[in-house]
């Protein structure tokens, strides 16, 4: 989003194709930020208005690309619109269908991570950027069984009769300078990491469910509750799927550390009585702020100990954490309401198919390759095509920021450059 | 660093003597012009005047026991367009203190001039001193001189003073270059406070007023002690809605209090501005949905608007209420809720240049709780 | 400069202290075994006095601190390493001398004689593999002699024989597969058990060798290099013979079984699925899983020579705690696929449940149940 | 021509009408004063309903419209568009939000519908009030000032170079690299950095649309986005250049060590920075490294050296250190394998791409780590004696050392308050240049116009530095591309017959957008500079100064009309 | 309490926070009483005391007044601006016998939906058991 509006302010056209149904990404899905502690969609909702607004960004969701031929200055990329099964230029995101859909409440919700439900036919977000109804092709039974009572409940909800089940997949050509390629990272898979227990135990979650259980506009509205409870033993574990060779992760994922800090902050915060421990091997609070927020965090009562979990098991209706604490030499087992797994940042699962189809090389940690790891590091092998965010690397906001703003830089001098030849 | 001198009364007369030594004042050329009050051609009463021509101060009576004005407008007048000569003003307590707030917002400027403050012994509303002038008791002054040795200033038989000089702690002027002192001081001299080097080109004496401190503390808890019975008072009639009614439904909407007051010192009040002018059939639409409304309208946000735009720099002088033809009693209710306020931002209008205006400022970490669910 | 050559050999330099193999570490939990610290002191002192270290015996070898480590390291082969260290220096405890000794000598660490390894089998009509079959089944030691363990060796016998599998054993010929010899630091003796084993089995031309003990299975796995024959533990070849309908099991055992996930059988070699395929294919049989299971599995201490070594806590035992969760679940047996598994609970069994309480049994012991 | 005030009642579909009575709404306004006309209609933001209105606006010459739909936010813009091609000024529109304010929150028909109808009074009113505002443009100067020529500065340069523009790259030092010149080889990577500088030196040099000037400094700047002037000297000669944006890459200084005497520095002469490290490396030539004509046997790096250290005021991190150390340690190591190394640290963050990677293969060659940070050094006959806990040990421990290196940490420049002061930067407690937002414009700053790049906003390694200055460069070259600027619609405004200059408003605006006319005696505003937030508007007690759209009178009617 | 009486509610929402808050709880249809009447502003330190002091005046029965948490300003420092300003506006209307607790100020953020929701039923529970504003009879609004 920030590199399109960049080079859409620079005065340049854009396409911005995402492959969800809308814009905003992960940090959509974020309560407040570290460390400054702003309320993310305080921040981000503004930006995605902008970008639907601007009248050299034509926004392109649901859609994937699916080639790009040529160079620098005359790319041909190739786009497949997936069909939402509603009609965007009557849809006035109202909702109605949502309401409607027989599935609701039914499927797990992408946006919540699980933690809520949706229907079948669902808008991702109350601020989603278009705010569009979108149909789950895999879902709904009308489109997989081809009956849905008499007529289909969100078509007969739906009085702008936007659900039109005839659309197709379509394919859309453009023709562009330069490409940025933001596609951004999937988390750790907290499930390769069995001695955790996710997935097995439901008061182990991960980062990111977290921030869907703490903010306002989540399933909980705010509450760090579980069935109803407040947790009063919280146990964060970092480093899951970070610097961890043995599956297969050994870079470090740069914002575990203080997204841990700040839940254990909201926690805090919010459950004053609280018992909060983060495990912990480096707390990497490199950046502008960081350690005088991880300062504050620890002075907040929160207990820092050193020693990354080893293993969670169950005794009674309380989890324990089996750790080392490294500073004392022993083991320790520590009792936990709810255990918060800061789960690392992966290349997307697609990355690879990716670069396949982008002629672009990645590196050995999975994600895209950079031109030059100093001095050009948002460029890439292939002339035109340049980097923004997380796909290059993990990335905390600010720094997914400056990179995109970077690329958007690299891009415009290509555009202009190619504007002054002909 | 100050010091404390003393000008010898002249045949025991004090008024005398003291124009004497403003004529000093010019004649040295210690200031180029001095604002004072002067005798009023019908001799009711005084008015102050910028004096250039020092035998124009025969008629100079800065003790005269009546402020038709707070002079500290006519300051600010004087200075906003910062004057190239240097002006001496001789001012009363609540003048400078008015001054002062008014230094703050930029309506005066302390450049060019010389604050000389007097001892104040309290005033009596302009009718009352014309009424006294002319009385066979003769003049209202004498005996408040008198009186000032042993700080016993009271009103003349049948009289009351302003007020706002009834409840005022501060007699003695602060943030002058010159202070004249009468507080303590037998009849013989007067007390003259000035920086060293000042003191020395004025030809004065050295002398002692011991008991000044002990007079003027004296007076000052007296007028607390009748401070505090009137707020008591005041709060005992605005404990609920019916109170705030009570203090201001006989407003007239006429203004006067803002003209008066030094410190109201926007060109034209926001309530006089095309914000509150309405069309005929906006009244009577009002009037259509209350059923009645009263006219004029908006005299009680006019005054409530007021005192949240007022309060925290009130000085106390009372011009307000001398001013109002509606009797209200504006100099406890301000002085009495800007007290709270004040002490809410630690601040006291007209202490000190260096105290912020509450209304300008703000701080991150103050008020905490407000804003937060409760 | 015995920490210097204990950094270089097993690369302890690239370990950053996080902590996790001490915190999944079984023994750490009751004594003070503490494999992190141990690595940092072999860095960081230079002396290190091996010598003193008790502890060293406590490892059961369960191998979770490697299986944790997120920097690839091997802390378990390490202390194997410290513990070669002392035995190369004699500080061993004596019951552990007597099984080296015993092995070196009779080739199986219970000091039993060598030529009454097959003496469990007589009567049971078993091939020796010489006499040629498909299938050669590896006995391993404790089933060999070990009276409670033999008839688990027996089931086996049973079960092979109702599903008409063509086997045979090494009888006398078999010795130990060195694996226990290899984890209590005798690494010389270990290979040598390892290519009189090699050269047994080479002599006969089989497709598949079976192993009771999953410590067996790993060893032949994992550490018998140049040995060119598929080996499986006998919970995957059963879980085979079920699949394929050779082993119909037909009687109900109505029972409530949890099952122990051994160290070497499960996180060691992530044979997780075949033992609960089994005990699921018995009709009427009720499967409960404990909560500490499959990767999260709790050691039972009988590893890495803990059964010739009580260790520095011999009072707490982990098999206590084991027994107790399989009777919170409310099992009636407690079910594992390991010998020292088997016989390491068994024995806490008695002494937490009594006679008559929880019942603890192989697998092959409840697959006979049902046949 | 009277005032004629048309209304638009949006049903949404259902969305509105179930819960209000579009219809009564509808007549509701109809009847109110001026209204011309009143209409509902399903989706008025649909192009039928649009087309609804820009027909109204020609047929009834309509000079305001209300439109009581959704909330503004989500098509305020639209029907600004609308009322716009039909002729009307954008600002004549108002909207009355009755979706998300109130058929969606309330369930009672009447209820909503009272409410729908005081919503739709309150719009009209303040419609009847509105007044037609300007979307003004400044024309923006071609051409930027980086300050600073290191390797943000330039980067920056160039990236806005390249792109076509003009660049002034000023730079106090006679020569460009900045720090980065001093260094030998960069992390992870192990490449030499001479070769990369000097390419980027050269291009810089080289560059038709850079202009260099090096041992200049600036002295003095006034104006605003797109119209800056600034005064450069270099000592003999000041000039004034005209620059439509400012880029800040005024870099950082190290950590002084001394002021932790506890380590020796400069007392012990084996007690060396960093930055010394580099150079002795770069010195001898990365074959054979001396200490004193001798090999080092023992070599012992501490981090966090004026780092996450309140008793020397540096509260942070200084990003680069666990790396750069690391980098070091792992020269040592390959120059003399023998030797042994050891790492003295807190937390080790290696956080960036390729970093714990680096940090495995450092560790691999053998370099020791050991977590905790020493307390004092002193010396035992020639040796240097370390004392700390080693933290996983639990154990006070004294190390023995032939060379010490502390990893000094960044901080801000000496003379950065002089550079915060003369540009009107805030900084933050830590003493860099303040960022606009810590998260979305990390490069901005509050001052339009004016961003940052590079270590002046913070500690940065060299791909962050370089990542940041490209992205910095876009933010300066964006107002150079669009030639003009837009200044805020709705700002304050002053009315002089009534100001007093007091200047309260002055002390309310963060933006320094309002001053005192000296000779008018009155506040002037540069509506450039105005962000409309309003709060000098509710500052001022005269009303001189108001907020455009949201005047008092606008205000108050609707207070009038909804009470 | 009275029961029957629906107190009148203004609530000044600034524009960033307070206001989209609102527009989330409609989004999410929170259903909150239907009291409230919301006027959009910049900032919540553009409320001048006049725009609260003015519906009281006419019979409003409270005002609320909305904005950014702490630190979160839009305009940097706006909220506590408007903070200081109620301070002192709230002091002196309990002096003057008014009763300030129909002046609410609270910071609701952009995904406070909720919070503005159960801050609009609280305010109405609130000023339900106070009962009407007096004024409304005294001064004859």
């Amino acid at each position: 989003m920030q590199a399109s509006l960049d080079i859409a302010d620079a005065g340049f056209l854009v396409y911005l194709v995402e492959r969800e149904p809308s814009i905003g990404g992960h940090m959509a899905q974020l309560d407040k930020t570290f460390p400054t502690l702003d309320c993310s969609s305080c921040i981000l909702t503004p930006k995605m208005v902008d970008v639907a607004r601007h009248p050299n960004i034509q926004l392109i969701s649901y859609a994937e690309v699916v080639g790009a031929d040529g160079g620098i200055g005359h790319f041909k990329v190739g786009v497949k619109q997936k069909p939402r099964y509603v009609d965007v230029d009557r849809c006035t995101g109202c909702g109605l269908c949502v309401e409607a859909c027989r599935l609701k409440g039914r499927i797990s919700s992408e946006f919540d991570v699980g933690v809520s439900k949706r229907g079948a036919v669902y808008i991702p977000f109350p601020q989603a950027v278009p705010l569009k109804a979108t149909i789950d092709p895999e879902r709904c039974v009308f489109i997989t069984r081809g009956v849905c009572g008499k007529v289909p409940a969100c078509e007969e909800a739906c009085s702008a009769e936007a659900i039109d089940f005839q659309q197709k997949e379509e394919m859309i050509g453009l023709e562009v300078g330069a490409i940025i390629v933001a596609t951004g990272f999937d988390l750790f898979d907290a499930r390769l990491k069995p001695e955790f227990g996710y997935g097995l135990y439901p008061n182990v979650i991960t980062g990111l469910q977290f921030e869907r259980l703490s903010s306002a506009s989540g399933p909980t509205r705010g509450k760090i509750t579980l069935n109803g409870q407040e947790p009063k033993k919280v146990v964060f574990i970092q480093c899951v799927g970070s610097r961890d060779k043995s599956v297969g992760v050994e870079y470090c994922s740069r914002v575990c550390c203080m997204f841990t800090a700040k839940q254990a902050h909201l926690v805090k915060e919010k459950i004053p009585d609280a018992e909060v421990t983060v495990l912990y091997i480096d707390v990497r609070a490199f950046g502008k702020g960081f350690e005088e927020f991880y300062d504050r965090v620890r002075g907040e009562g929160v207990m820092y100990r050193r020693g990354n979990a080893s293993e969670i098991c169950k005794r009674g209706e309380r989890l324990i954490v089996m750790a080392e604490d490294t500073l004392l030499g022993e083991s320790v087992q520590l009792e936990a309401d709810l255990v918060v797994l800061a789960t690392g940042i992966t290349p997307r699962g697609d990355a690879q198919d990716l670069a396949t189809l982008l002629r672009l090389s990645t590196s050995p940690d999975g994600f895209f390759q950079e031109a030059h790891p100093k001095l050009r590091p948002v460029e890439t092998e292939r002339e035109g095509v340049y980097l923004a965010g997380c796909c290059q690397g993990p990335k905390d906001i600010p720094d997914g920021v400056a990179q995109a703003k970077a690329a958007a830089s690299s891009v415009i001098i290509a555009l202009r450059n190619g504007m002054e030849v002909s | 660093m100050k010091v404390r001198k003393f000008l010898e009364v002249k045949e025991g007369d004090t008024l005398a003597t003291l124009r004497g030594f403003l004529q000093r004042l010019l004649e040295k050329e210690i200031v180029e012009a001095l604002l004072v009050p002067l005798e009023a051609p019908s001799g009711d009463t005084v008015m102050p005047a910028l004096v250039k021509e020092p035998a124009r101060l025969e008629k100079a009576n800065p003790l005269a026991p009546v402020m038709p004005v707070n002079a500290a407008r006519l300051v600010s007048s004087l200075t906003i367009g910062k004057p190239k000569e240097k002006i001496g003003a001789l001012l009363r307590s609540c003048e400078i203190r008015a001054l002062i707030e008014l230094v703050k917002l930029q309506q005066a400027h302390l450049e060019n001039l010389m604050i000389i403050g007097l001892d104040c012994l309290g005033t009596y509303e302009v009718t009352d001193y014309a009424k006294l002038i002319s009385s066979e008791d003769g003049s209202p002054t004498m005996g408040l001189v008198r009186g000032a040795k042993e700080g016993s200033l009271s009103p003349h038989e049948g009289y009351q003073f302003r007020s706002a000089c009834r409840i005022c702690e501060y007699p003695v002027p602060q943030n002058t270059a010159l202070t004249i002192g009468l507080l303590g001081v037998d009849g013989k001299r007067i007390l003259v406070e000035a920086q060293e080097e000042l003191a020395e080109r004025l030809e004065l004496t050295e002398g002692e007023a011991a008991s000044r401190e002990e007079v003027i503390k004296k007076l000052v808890e007296a007028r607390i002690e009748e401070r505090d019975r009137l707020f008591a008072q005041f709060r005992e009639r605005v404990v609920d809605i019916r109170g705030l009614l009570a203090q201001f439904s006989t407003c007239t909407g006429c203004y006067n209090c803002t003209v008066a007051c030094p410190i109201c010192y926007c060109k034209e009040c926001l309530f006089r501005t095309s914000t509150f002018e309405h069309e005929s059939d906006r009244y009577l639409r009002w009037a259509q949905r209350k059923g009645a409304i009263q006219m004029p309208t908006d005299t009680l946000l006019f005054q409530l608007t007021r005192l949240n735009h007022m309060v925290t720099s009130c000085v106390g002088c009372g011009m307000c209420e001398s001013a109002c033809p509606s009797d209200i009693p504006l100099t406890t209710i301000f002085r009495a809720v800007g007290q709270e306020v004040q002490a809410m931002f630690d601040y006291l209008p007209g202490r000190s240049l260096e105290d912020e205006l509450p209304l300008a400022t703000f701080k991150e970490d103050e008020l905490t709780e407000l804003g937060e669910t409760q | 400069m015995e920490g210097q050559n204990l950094a270089q050999a097993y690369r302890l330099f690239e370990c950053i202290q996080c902590g996790r193999c001490t915190g999944g570490c079984p023994m750490s939990l009751k004594t003070r075994f503490n494999i992190r610290r141990l690595i940092y002191e072999a860095l960081v002192d230079e002396d290190m006095d091996l010598q003193s270290k008790e502890v060293l015996w406590d490892c059961s070898t369960c191998a979770t601190c490697t299986l944790r480590c997120p920097k690839g390291l091997d802390p378990t082969d390490m202390v194997i390493g410290m513990r070669s260290i002392l035995v190369d220096g004699g500080r061993i405890p004596p019951t552990i001398r007597d099984a080296l000794k015993s092995l070196a000598i009779r080739g199986n660490p219970l000091t039993m004689a060598r030529e009454e390894r097959a003496d469990w089998a007589e009567g049971l009509g078993v091939k020796e593999i010489s006499e040629g079959a498909e299938v050669l089944y590896f006995v391993g030691c404790s089933p060999s002699y070990d009276p409670r363990v033999q008839k688990v060796a027996k089931a086996m016998v049973q079960a092979f024989k109702k599903a008409e599998v063509e086997f045979g054993i090494l009888g006398n010929e078999e010795v130990c597969c060195g694996s226990e010899a290899r984890r209590m630091g005798e690494t010389g003796l270990f290979e040598m058990l390892r290519e009189m084993n090699l050269e047994t089995l080479e002599r006969y031309p089989v497709e598949l060798v079976v192993t009771t003990s999953p410590h067996c299975y790993n060893a032949f796995q994992n550490e018998y290099q140049g040995l060119n024959l598929k080996v499986q533990h006998y919970t995957q070849f059963v879980a085979g013979l079920i699949n394929e309908g050779r082993l119909p099991l037909s009687k109900e055992v109505r029972r409530i079984v949890t099952y122990q996930d051994p160290c070497f059988l499960g996180k060691q070699n992530k044979i997780f699925e075949e033992p609960r395929k089994i005990l699921r294919s018995i009709p009427g049989l009720e499967l409960r899983e404990l909560d500490r299971s499959r990767e999260r599995s709790l050691c039972c201490e009988g590893g890495g020579g803990r059964m010739w070594a009580e260790g520095t806590n011999p009072e707490e035992r982990l098999a206590h705690t084991r027994v107790q969760e399989a009777m919170d679940l409310g099992a009636e047996v407690l079910a594992t696929a390991c010998p020292f598994c088997l016989l390491t609970l068994e024995d806490a069994a008695k002494t937490v449940a009594g006679e008559g309480g929880i019942q603890v049994m192989d697998i092959m012991e409840l697959v006979v149940e049902a046949l | 021509m009277g005032l004629r005030i048309g209304v638009y009642v949006c049903h949404c579909g259902v969305n509105i009408a179930a819960t209000v009575d579009v219809e009564a709404v509808t007549r509701f306004a109809l009847g109110l004063p001026s209204v011309a006309i009143a209409r509902d209609y399903t989706y008025m933001c649909s192009d039928p309903g649009q087309a609804l209105i820009k027909e109204d606006i020609k047929k009834f010459g309509l000079t305001k419209v209300v439109v009581a739909s959704c909330s503004p936010m989500m098509h305020e813009p639209t029907f600004r568009g609308t009322i716009q091609e039909a002729g009307l000024n954008p600002y004549c529109l108002e909207m009355a939000n009755i979706r998300e304010q109130c058929s969606w929150v309330h369930e009672e028909e009447e209820e909503a519908t009272r409410k729908a109808i005081q919503l739709v009074a309150a719009a009209v009113d303040k419609a009847f009030l509105l007044e037609p505002l300007e979307e003004r443009r400044v024309a923006v100067t071609s051409a930027a000032l980086v300050i600073g020529g290191g390797i943000a500065g330039m980067q920056a340069a160039l990236d806005i170079a390249n792109a076509g523009f003009q660049v002034y790259l000023v730079e106090k030092e006679p020569r460009l690299g900045g720090h980065l010149a001093q260094l030998d080889k960069t992390f992870p990577t192990l490449e030499p950095v001479a070769p990369l500088l000097a390419e980027e030196i050269r291009e810089v040099e080289g560059h038709p649309n850079i202009d260099l000037l090096t041992s200049a400094e600036v002295i003095g700047l006034e104006g605003y986005i797109g119209n800056f002037k600034v005064n450069v000297t270099d000592q003999a000669t000041i000039r004034e250049l005209k620059v439509g944006t400012i880029l800040v890459a005024t870099g950082y200084d190290l950590f002084d060590a001394r002021l932790k005497p506890e380590y020796g520095y400069g007392i012990y002469e084996k007690v060396i920075t960093g930055l010394e490290f580099e150079r002795l490396v770069s010195l001898s030539g990365s074959r054979k490294f001396w200490v004193n004509g001798k090999e080092p046997q023992d070599v012992l790096f501490i981090q966090c050296v004026g780092s996450r250290d309140k008793s020397v005021g540096q509260e942070y991190c200084s990003r680069i250190c666990c790396m750069y150390t690391a980098k070091q340690a792992l020269l040592v190591k390959e120059m003399l394998p023998q030797a042994r190394v050891t790492v003295l640290y807190m937390d080790v963050r290696a956080y960036g791409k390729g970093f714990e990677e680096f940090y495995d293969q450092v560790r691999g060659e053998g370099v020791l780590y050991r977590r905790g940070n020493p307390s004092e050094i002193y010396k035992n006959g020639k040796r240097l004696i370390v004392r700390v806990e080693d933290t996983l040990l639990g154990e006070p421990v004294q190390l023995e050392a032939d060379l010490v290196v502390l990893a000094t940490g960044i901080t801000p420049r000496r003379d950065s308050p002089k550079i915060a002061n003369l540009l009107k930067l805030p900084r933050s407690p830590d003493g860099f240049f303040m960022e606009a937002h810590p998260k979305l414009r990390p490069v901005d700053t509050v001052t339009e116009g004016i961003y940052l790049a590079g270590c002046c906003q913070g500690p940065k390694d060299i791909p962050d530095t370089v990542t940041q200055a490209k992205a910095a460069a876009a933010s300066a070259m964006i107002p150079l591309c669009q030639g003009q600027v837009k200044v805020e619609a709705v700002t304050s405004i002053i009315d002089e017959e009534l100001c007093s200059g007091c200047g309260i408003c002055a002390e309310m605006c963060v933006y320094d957008a309002l001053s005192l006319h000296e000779r008018k005696g009155v506040m002037t505003i540069n509506e450039v500079l105005c962000k409309g937030c309003g709060a000098c508007a509710a500052a001022c007690p005269s009303k001189a100064i108001k907020l455009s759209h949201f005047t008092p009178a606008q205000i108050l009617a609707q207070v009038d009309a909804l009470v | 309490m009275n029961e029957d009486f629906e107190p009148k509610i203004v609530a000044f929402l600034c524009n960033w926070c307070a206001y989209v808050g609102a527009d989330l709880a409609g989004t999410s249809r929170i259903q909150y009483p239907p009291n409230v009447r919301i006027i959009r502003m910049m900032c919540s330190g553009a409320v001048d005391p006049v725009y609260v002091i003015k519906p009281l005046l006419d019979g409003a029965d409270g005002v609320l007044i909305g904005g950014c948490h702490p630190g979160d300003c839009h305009y940097q420092e706006g909220n506590y601006k408007a903070r200081r300003r109620v301070a002192i506006l709230k002091n002196i209307l309990r002096q003057m016998g008014f009763d300030e607790e129909r002046i609410w100020l609270r910071w609701i953020s952009a995904s406070e939906g909720q919070v503005f929701a159960e801050t609009v039923t609280a305010m109405v529970k609130a000023l339900k058991e106070k009962g009407p504003n007096p004024l409304k009879e005294l001064w004859g609004t």
